[in-house]
């Protein structure tokens, strides 16, 4: 028999560590070749460790939540023949951000209502904790036949307030189910803070009388004592990290411009009618993107990287767009590479595509950098003004909030006009106030006359 | 330029109304015996004659003369008098039931039984009536139609054929001849042109015998139906029975005045006669000639008979507001059952004694109907057809549609 | 279409000869079916349906009638309670008012009012619908007068082979059967665009139909064209010009031909919306209280918690039909596919 | 024709039907029961009821016989026999005793019983006909369809003479010497397995390949090795062709080459129920129907406005205690509460020697609904008081959801489990898990022991085994 090492991938672009998300075997397991060993995170995305050879798992590398240098051990396993303990050669890199498998600790959990006493993952080796989350829809053997067409109105009309899935029979002794009837109640409202989500009868209490809301919505009344501490560790980590050093080594200036994008909307929607069923519907990003692309012709200092370590900041001609993004794990920030090159409906596709990587965990590494600046929106919920902390190490960030129909005087007149607010935020070392405001007006120019978007 | 009157707009009034005594002389008529009586394959043109004067066969002594009296034993006219005092018996009761709410409607024929009892035995089996609500006489001159079952429509109760669907009298009985009544006038006349139309068409030997009153007359129906009656000679005795009333309108307004609803058959191509509808002898006597032109395939006859609307139009109606309470009395052609007996008597086949005897037998096997048919319910005790029977026969296999409005009605 | 093989040869037919194909096969069949009506005689009707019937079966079975619509469904009705089976033709839809009475106090009650003891099965033939510049009393889609009465069966066929099936089906069937036909698809289907030409019928596949005897159920929906975007409830020339819409507008329209429009085939209109979640409804007769308004009715109560979008409606509109202004009234494929576009767009 | 009118009508005294007279009577809704028989329908006069008297008698005797031969207990007897006569008479008291019983609960509850057959004119009207007097005509705001279900008779055998349905199995003139059992359902095994013990040679036919064929087969395995044991001679994959005296019952095999015949001086025929809904003008309704019963909503109502219908006539599971909540949820809504019939589990008892209990869902039932879920059985072999009763046979299995543990189901097997299935129903009823059963204290010795033992082995937490 022979010792056989499988190390810390190294995942390209000098990553330097990585961080162990999730085990999937443990010690004395027999393991067959690809079988899937663990999960660790970079800052770019989360990587299933395949086992190279069939064998019994001897030791672990390190515990869940540990950071390990690129090379350092990761599992040792016993293996027929000599195994590959003597030399110390570099793992074959791995494929492209593995098969997707979900990092077991990231998705399933978080979407899973196992409230209740179970804080740590189930034991790792049941096998089960990563096909948890990939339940098929269960649908229940329910006695009688399904809910007659009157339940659905109420079931529709108020979607149910209690995360519960789809086809699951609220959990209540026959006693809370006769009282629920007899109160006119529909169980399915009612959020169970009993074991497995049974309804209590306090729960129903509380209902009837405080009107419950939501799940986190506790009756006033009732006073709660659940804490619940969950490490920092994974993407979280990671974006923490780079939050961090993005406020603590740039002086953020942040710039807030009124654009008027009553024709740009109209444009927008012209644009949906005609071609909308062919070619997809437009949001107002790839409008956006497209100003920038051009303003930043004449502002290439806004787009760059600047190595403050090396003193160095670079220019580039090409805009790669980061789109910060938000997905299960937390904020990611996939790119959109040479936005440029794209019209109005390939950069729609392209965001969409990079989006959907990012919440998948699919992204393809370039996918996931080299972003030269950086768009962020929260839609609808945009607010007025934000202060958006630029995506180190780019130079500026441009954050687009909602827009709102206002009255306002053109010529004389009171007219309703559509206004959304750029707020922006530059790298104050590189960037002069003066050289930002210059950008976004040239920004909000192109965006109050559509029209010069299409002129190169 | 001459100068013209005011045109002035003629609205045509009865002689008569409640208070002063009507002048019956508006109404021809020929004595006994009079009118000839042509062969029944006379060209229809020949009978223009016939459609203004008034065949009449008893005199006002009773006797039968004239060219037109028919050979009948006096077996079957004394048949075709307990019939008539049979209908007039039947109203009165059934009228008496209405007062008392066990029926919610009644229309009576007090006055005209002659004409549907003759016409009925001049008849043959498989011959199709198209009666208007005013021919019970009809099905009340047969022995084959159960009284019982006739109270048991009138009552709309559980033993009601046509299961509480219609008004009291809209009977149904096809195994008798008698198209099913419809509440809608003149409508069935057309029809019985047509049902005419398919005997001749498959060869067969049975005619149809349409009805109606003389205000329906007015209805275009009428008139399609003699078009096409006379377009293809159709084999159908066309009978308009002129008592005189519509409801409250008298029959100048359907048209009747200085001319005669006979002479509406002559103008379009139809052998046309006019008759005395209290005559027996004369009502049979016309329908055997009208039969027989039909079956020996020489088209259609349209008869008017004159009578008199003695009672109200129905239960809902009170004739002392428009018309003289003493008309009937006063009319001049009588009372059919009065001028049979005063016959049957003068010719020794009949008494008062038997009369007076027949009259309490009749009423007897009445009452005793009506009882027998109230123990079956009537609309004021509820006992009615169930409502889920209703669904059936809207069409001939119920469809889905109207399955799930029966479940959705509960019964 | 076909639900039950047809054993005889099968020939291109126009929707006229496919009418007469019908009541010739049914003549021959059963000598108690008449047929007559203004000019079907000796002439062959004034669009040549009843061509070469007299000759062939004698002034008896086949007659002209004199211009009374009351008489001829008056005497219908005689001829029916008798034991014949009449199939009369009113020359124009739009001329039936007259015989209102003996059709909806009449015909479509005897069976009920007798309990049965007396029974109306006859058919009445009417050309109807617009695109022959025909005017107001030569274009008019009655059939809402005629579903809104218990006791009649009203069919309209959309081609040549569902029309000879349904005339054959409605002739035996023992209740009274309206049945419209529309005039501008006698020659060949009509998608709505008129200032192309006319494509015959023998350029159709619909346009071959069996010479014997078949039939076409009285009371099955046909799926005219699948599809999965939305459900078009439709019927007669509407049929086509639904179709043109769905290609021209790139929408996969599923486009249900009601063939029979009262009784309903409701399971196969509720099985569509259901699948597609939006629902068109398109009839050529005016708006307010045209059939639509039933189906958009059915729709919502049967299919309410599947549907995305507000049923819509494409109807002639509520003028009288006008004869320059046809293609403005007729509710044309643009108009139809506008409807297909805010259905499917919610 | 006399006429009465009520609120709510019920067709049939049956479990179901004199359940819901009873509460609506309670709640004071003016109710009439129309029953052609005696009140208590199947289940008290011809099913249920006398069937477990008789398993209990042939037990008994069993016992008798099985000690008479040198019982390890160290018990003497001598030359055991049976009066057949008197144990049917034993068994007839039973029966009186409760259907008198529940002829006193429907007039304490004020409700009118009309002893006749019914009829069903329309929606709201029924013609009461009795055995002998007037029918009487019923007019209801509430119709309530309880008429149960019958036996399924099989056309080569009609019910009659030596061909017995469970019927006449439950008053025996005399315990026939050879038996043959048409079907290996729970009937067919229940009344089999009595009779053997009753001392007849009995054999069963089965069309299935398996014994008890709506149960899995890890349950029924035990029932299989009693059968054998008592000395039942059992064909499965064969057909019964027909029956005559001089030959008894043939018999066609898909296993074996040739067909053969079955000599029996009686034959019992327990194919299986329908439910009836013929003869007494249910047809002219209309109703929507699920196959050959009557569909039903979660209210218990049927596509007709005011129609109800609950019990064997609406379909599976056909079982007596699922009648009567139908009953009770009828009742309350015709007395205006708001009710449905949405329990989480029914459970169904097997009274063979051994005994199966289900409630809930098998292991087999929760995969294929695509749940996660985990099973423990524990033997009855490790249970101190199942060996105190020479009944060591068996197990008790239970389901549980892996991720949350919640009960899915319970199944048993064994001696005496019957008495068990208050437990299982309670504990999914109550959305117990494994950890609720697990730490409730079960008192010992008791065969309970084993359920808190399945759910501890399931937890991983097992003790005895």
């Amino acid at each position: 028999m022979g010792i056989y090492v499988i190390r810390v991938p190294d995942i390209g672009e000098g990553i330097a560590e990585v961080e162990l998300v999730a085990w999937h075997v443990k010690p004395g397991d027999a393991v067959v070749e690809d079988q899937h060993l663990a999960d660790v995170m970079t800052d770019k995305a989360t990587v299933e460790v395949p086992a190279h050879t069939h064998g019994k798992v001897l030791a672990l590398g390190g515990a869940v939540g540990q950071v390990l240098a690129v090379g350092a051990e990761l599992v040792r396993l016993e293996v027929e023949g000599e195994g590959n303990l003597k030399e110390s050669s570099l793992l074959p890199p791995l494929g492209e951000g593995g098969d997707g498998g979900l990092p077991a600790m990231g998705a399933a959990a978080g979407r899973h209502a196992a409230a209740g006493p179970h804080p740590n993952p189930p034991p790792a080796g049941e096998g089960a904790s990563a096909t948890a989350g990939r339940e098929k829809k269960s649908a229940p053997a329910p006695v009688q036949p399904a809910p007659a067409a009157t339940e659905r109105i109420a079931s529709r009309a108020q979607p149910a307030a209690v995360a519960r899935k789809e086809g699951d029979r609220p959990l209540a002794s026959p006693a809370v189910r006769r009282r629920a009837l007899d109160m006119g109640i529909d169980l399915r409202r009612v959020h169970g803070s009993g074991p497995a989500g049974r309804i209590e009868h306090a729960d129903l209490d509380a209902y009837a009388a405080g009107g419950q809301t939501g799940a986190a919505g506790a009756s006033p009344y009732v006073e709660r004592h659940g804490e619940e501490q969950i490490p920092v560790i994974g993407l979280r980590r990671k974006i923490a990290q780079k939050m961090q050093e993005a406020k603590r080594r740039i002086p953020h200036f942040s710039y807030v411009e009124e654009v008027d994008v009553t024709e740009l909307e109209a444009l927008r929607q012209r644009l949906n009618a005609i071609h909308g069923a062919a070619r997809g519907k437009l949001t107002l990003l790839p409008f956006l993107a497209r100003a920038l692309v051009l303003a930043l012709r004449e502002f290439p200092q806004v787009n760059a990287r600047y190595d403050d370590e090396a003193g160095v900041v670079t220019r580039f001609e090409a805009v790669h767009l980061g789109i910060a993004t938000q997905t299960d794990g937390g904020l990611m920030v996939p790119v959109l590479r040479h936005a440029e090159a794209l019209d109005l409906w390939a950069c729609a596709a392209g965001v969409a595509r990079v989006a959907e990587g990012a919440r998948t965990g699919k992204a393809a590494r370039d996918e996931l950098s080299g972003s030269t600046i950086t768009i962020t929106s929260l839609g609808t919920l945009g607010g007025i003004v934000t202060t958006p902390v630029i995506n180190h190490p780019e130079v500026a960030i441009v954050g687009v909030n909602r827009i709102i129909e206002r009255p306002m005087l053109r010529g004389g007149q009171v007219v309703a006009r559509q206004l959304m607010n750029l707020s922006s935020s530059f790298d104050h070392r590189v960037v002069d106030g003066m050289d930002a405001a210059r950008f976004i007006q040239a920004v909000r120019a192109l965006l109050e006359t559509p029209a010069l978007l299409f002129v190169e | 330029m001459t100068v013209h009157p005011a045109l002035t707009l003629h609205v045509p009034e009865p002689t008569g109304r409640p208070g002063h005594k009507t002048d019956f002389s508006y109404l021809s008529t020929s004595p006994a015996g009079s009118v000839r009586r042509p062969p029944t394959d006379t060209p229809a043109a020949d009978t223009a004659d016939l459609a203004t004067s008034l065949v009449r066969v008893l005199d006002d002594e009773g006797k039968a003369v004239g060219p037109w009296v028919p050979a009948m034993h006096p077996e079957r006219l004394r048949r075709g008098l307990r019939a008539m005092m049979k209908t007039r018996i039947f109203d009165a009761r059934m009228l008496n039931a209405q007062r008392q709410k066990k029926l919610s409607f009644y229309m009576q024929c007090l006055g005209e039984e002659a004409i549907a009892v003759a016409h009925a035995m001049a008849l043959q089996d498989g011959d199709m009536c198209f009666p208007t609500y005013r021919q019970q006489g009809l099905l009340l001159s047969r022995d084959d139609i159960s009284l019982v079952e006739l109270i048991c429509q009138l009552m709309s109760n559980e033993r009601d054929p046509i299961k509480g669907r219609q008004l009291p009298v809209m009977y149904s009985y096809k195994r008798a001849g008698f198209f099913s009544i419809s509440g809608n006038l003149a409508t069935q006349v057309p029809q019985a042109v047509g049902w005419a139309m398919a005997s001749a068409i498959k060869g067969d030997t049975k005619i149809a015998s349409a009805w109606i009153g003389d205000g329906s007359t007015a209805e275009s129906d009428f008139h399609t139906a003699l078009t096409f009656a006379h377009v293809y000679h159709a084999p159908v005795i066309i009978n308009v029975v002129n008592n005189q009333w519509a409801i409250s309108t008298f029959q100048s307004i359907a048209g009747g005045e200085g001319t005669t609803f006979a002479q509406r058959g002559v103008g379009v191509g139809l052998a046309s006669l006019r008759v005395d509808g209290n005559d027996f002898l004369a009502v049979y006597a016309a329908s055997q000639w009208a039969a027989e032109r039909a079956r020996t395939n020489h088209g259609p006859t349209l008869i008017e008979w004159e009578t008199y609307r003695a009672g109200p139009h129905s239960t809902s109606d009170d004739p002392s507001k428009y018309r003289p309470a003493d008309d009937w009395q006063r009319f001049p052609l009588g009372d059919p059952i009065a001028r049979l007996k005063k016959h049957l008597i003068a010719i020794g086949e009949w008494t008062e004694a038997r009369h007076e005897h027949t009259h309490k037998e009749l009423e007897i096997e009445i009452i005793a109907a009506q009882k027998e048919a109230e123990r079956h319910g009537t609309l004021l005790d509820g006992r009615v057809p169930s409502a889920a029977t209703i669904f059936d026969d809207v069409y001939h296999e119920m469809p889905e549609h109207l399955r799930r409005q029966r479940q959705q009605m509960g019964v | 279409m076909a639900d039950k093989k047809p054993e005889s040869k099968t020939v291109p037919m126009t929707m006229i000869q496919a009418l007469r194909s019908g009541l010739d096969v049914m003549m021959g069949r059963d000598d108690n079916v008449i047929v007559y009506g203004e000019d079907v005689g000796y002439f062959g009707g004034v669009f040549r349906v009843t061509e070469g019937l007299q000759a062939k079966y004698g002034k008896t079975r086949c007659f002209d009638a004199p211009i009374s619509e009351s008489g001829i469904v008056g005497t219908a009705i005689g001829m029916a309670a008798y034991g014949l089976k009449p199939v009369v033709e009113i020359q124009f839809a739009d001329y039936f008012y007259p015989a209102t009475d003996q059709i909806v106090s009449e015909a479509a009650r005897l069976r009920h009012r007798s309990a049965g003891d007396f029974t109306a099965s006859m058919t009445i033939r009417m050309p109807c619908g617009g695109g022959i510049y025909g005017g107001q009393t030569h274009s008019q889609s009655p059939e809402a007068f005629f579903t809104h009465v218990c006791g009649l069966r009203t069919v309209m066929p959309s081609n040549p082979y569902d029309a000879k099936g349904l005339l054959i089906a409605s002739i035996e069937c023992d209740d009274p059967v309206i049945f419209l036909e529309p005039k501008r698809l006698y020659n060949g289907p009509f998608d709505g665009h008129h200032d192309k030409p006319v494509v015959p019928w023998s350029k159709h596949d619909m346009g071959k139909v069996p010479e014997g005897y078949f039939k076409v159920p009285l009371d099955k929906a046909a799926v005219f064209r699948p599809g999965k975007a939305v459900t078009v409830l439709t019927y007669g020339t509407m049929v086509w010009v639904a179709e043109a819409a769905a290609r021209e507008s790139g929408i996969d329209a599923e486009i249900i031909d009601l063939r029979s429009i009262w009784p309903l085939d409701l399971d196969t209109i509720v099985d569509s919306v259901k699948k597609t979640g939006c629902c068109v409804v398109v009839h050529e007769a005016t708006r307010t209280s045209g059939f639509g308004a039933e189906l958009v009715a059915l729709v919502q109560e049967h299919c309410f918690y599947h549907l995305e979008a507000p049923i819509e409606r494409v109807t002639g509109w509520d003028t009288p039909y006008p004869h320059a202004q046809e293609w403005a009234y007729f509710p044309g494929p643009s108009r139809v596919a506008e409807a297909l576009k805010r259905a499917v767009e919610g | 024709m006399k006429e009465i009118s009520t609120k709510l009508l019920v067709i049939g005294g049956g479990p179901g039907g004199y359940v819901a007279a009873i509460r609506a009577g309670q709640l004071g809704v003016p109710t009439v029961l129309a029953e052609g028989a005696q009140p208590g329908g199947t289940c008290l006069n011809i099913g249920c009821i006398p069937s477990k008297a008789l398993i209990h008698a042939a037990h008994a005797f069993e016992q008798a016989r099985h000690q008479a031969k040198g019982s390890p207990l160290g018990i003497r007897v001598a030359d055991p026999g049976i009066d057949i006569a008197q144990t049917v008479h034993w068994k007839d008291g039973i029966v009186q005793r409760l259907t008198g019983g529940v002829g006193a609960l429907l007039r304490k509850a004020g409700v009118q019983v009309l002893k006749g057959w019914a009829h069903i004119d329309d929606g709201k009207t029924v013609t009461v006909k009795p055995n002998e007097g007037e029918p009487v005509r019923v007019r209801c705001e509430h119709l309530l369809l309880a008429t149960g279900s019958e036996p399924v008779e099989l056309p080569s055998m009609p019910f009659g003479g030596a061909i017995w349905s469970s019927t006449q199995a439950l008053s025996p003139d005399a315990i026939p010497k050879r038996l043959v059992v048409v079907g290996a359902g729970y009937i067919g095994l229940e009344l089999g397995m009595a009779y053997r013990k009753l001392g007849a040679d009995v054999t069963v036919v089965e069309a299935i390949d398996r014994v008890l064929p709506t149960y899995d087969p890890e349950l029924t395995q035990p029932v299989l090795e009693a059968l054998k044991k008592s000395g039942i001679t059992l064909h499965l994959g064969c057909k019964v062709q027909g029956w005559d005296a001089k030959h008894g019952v043939h018999v066609r095999s898909d296993v074996k080459a040739e067909d053969f015949t079955l000599p029996a001086d009686r034959v019992l025929v327990a194919v299986g129920r329908r439910p009836r809904t013929a003869g007494f003008g249910l047809e002219s309704l209309q109703l929507d129907m699920a196959g050959r019963h009557v569909a039903i909503d979660a209210h218990c109502r049927t596509s007709m406005r005011n129609v109800w219908a609950i019990g064997d006539v609406t379909g599976e599971p056909m079982l007596a205690h699922r009648a009567m909540a139908q009953g009770e949820c009828v009742a309350e809504q015709v007395a205006g509460k708001n009710r449905r019939f949405e329990p989480m589990a029914i459970p169904a008892v097997c009274f063979t020697d051994p005994e199966v209990v289900v409630a809930g869902r098998t292991p087999a039932e929760a995969k294929a609904a695509g749940i996660d879920c985990i099973e423990a059985h524990f033997p009855f072999a490790a249970n101190g008081r199942a060996m105190t009763l020479e009944s060591t046979t068996g197990f008790v299995r239970v389901v549980a959801r892996k991720d949350n543990h919640l009960i899915l189901g319970w199944q048993a097997v064994g001696g005496g489990v019957s008495e068990l299935a208050a437990a299982f129903t309670q504990s999914i009823e109550m959305g117990a898990r494994l950890e609720d059963v697990g730490h409730t204290i079960h008192a010992h010795p008791t065969l309970g022991e084993a359920v808190q033992e399945a759910a501890l082995r399931a937890l991983g937490q097992a003790l005895h085994v």
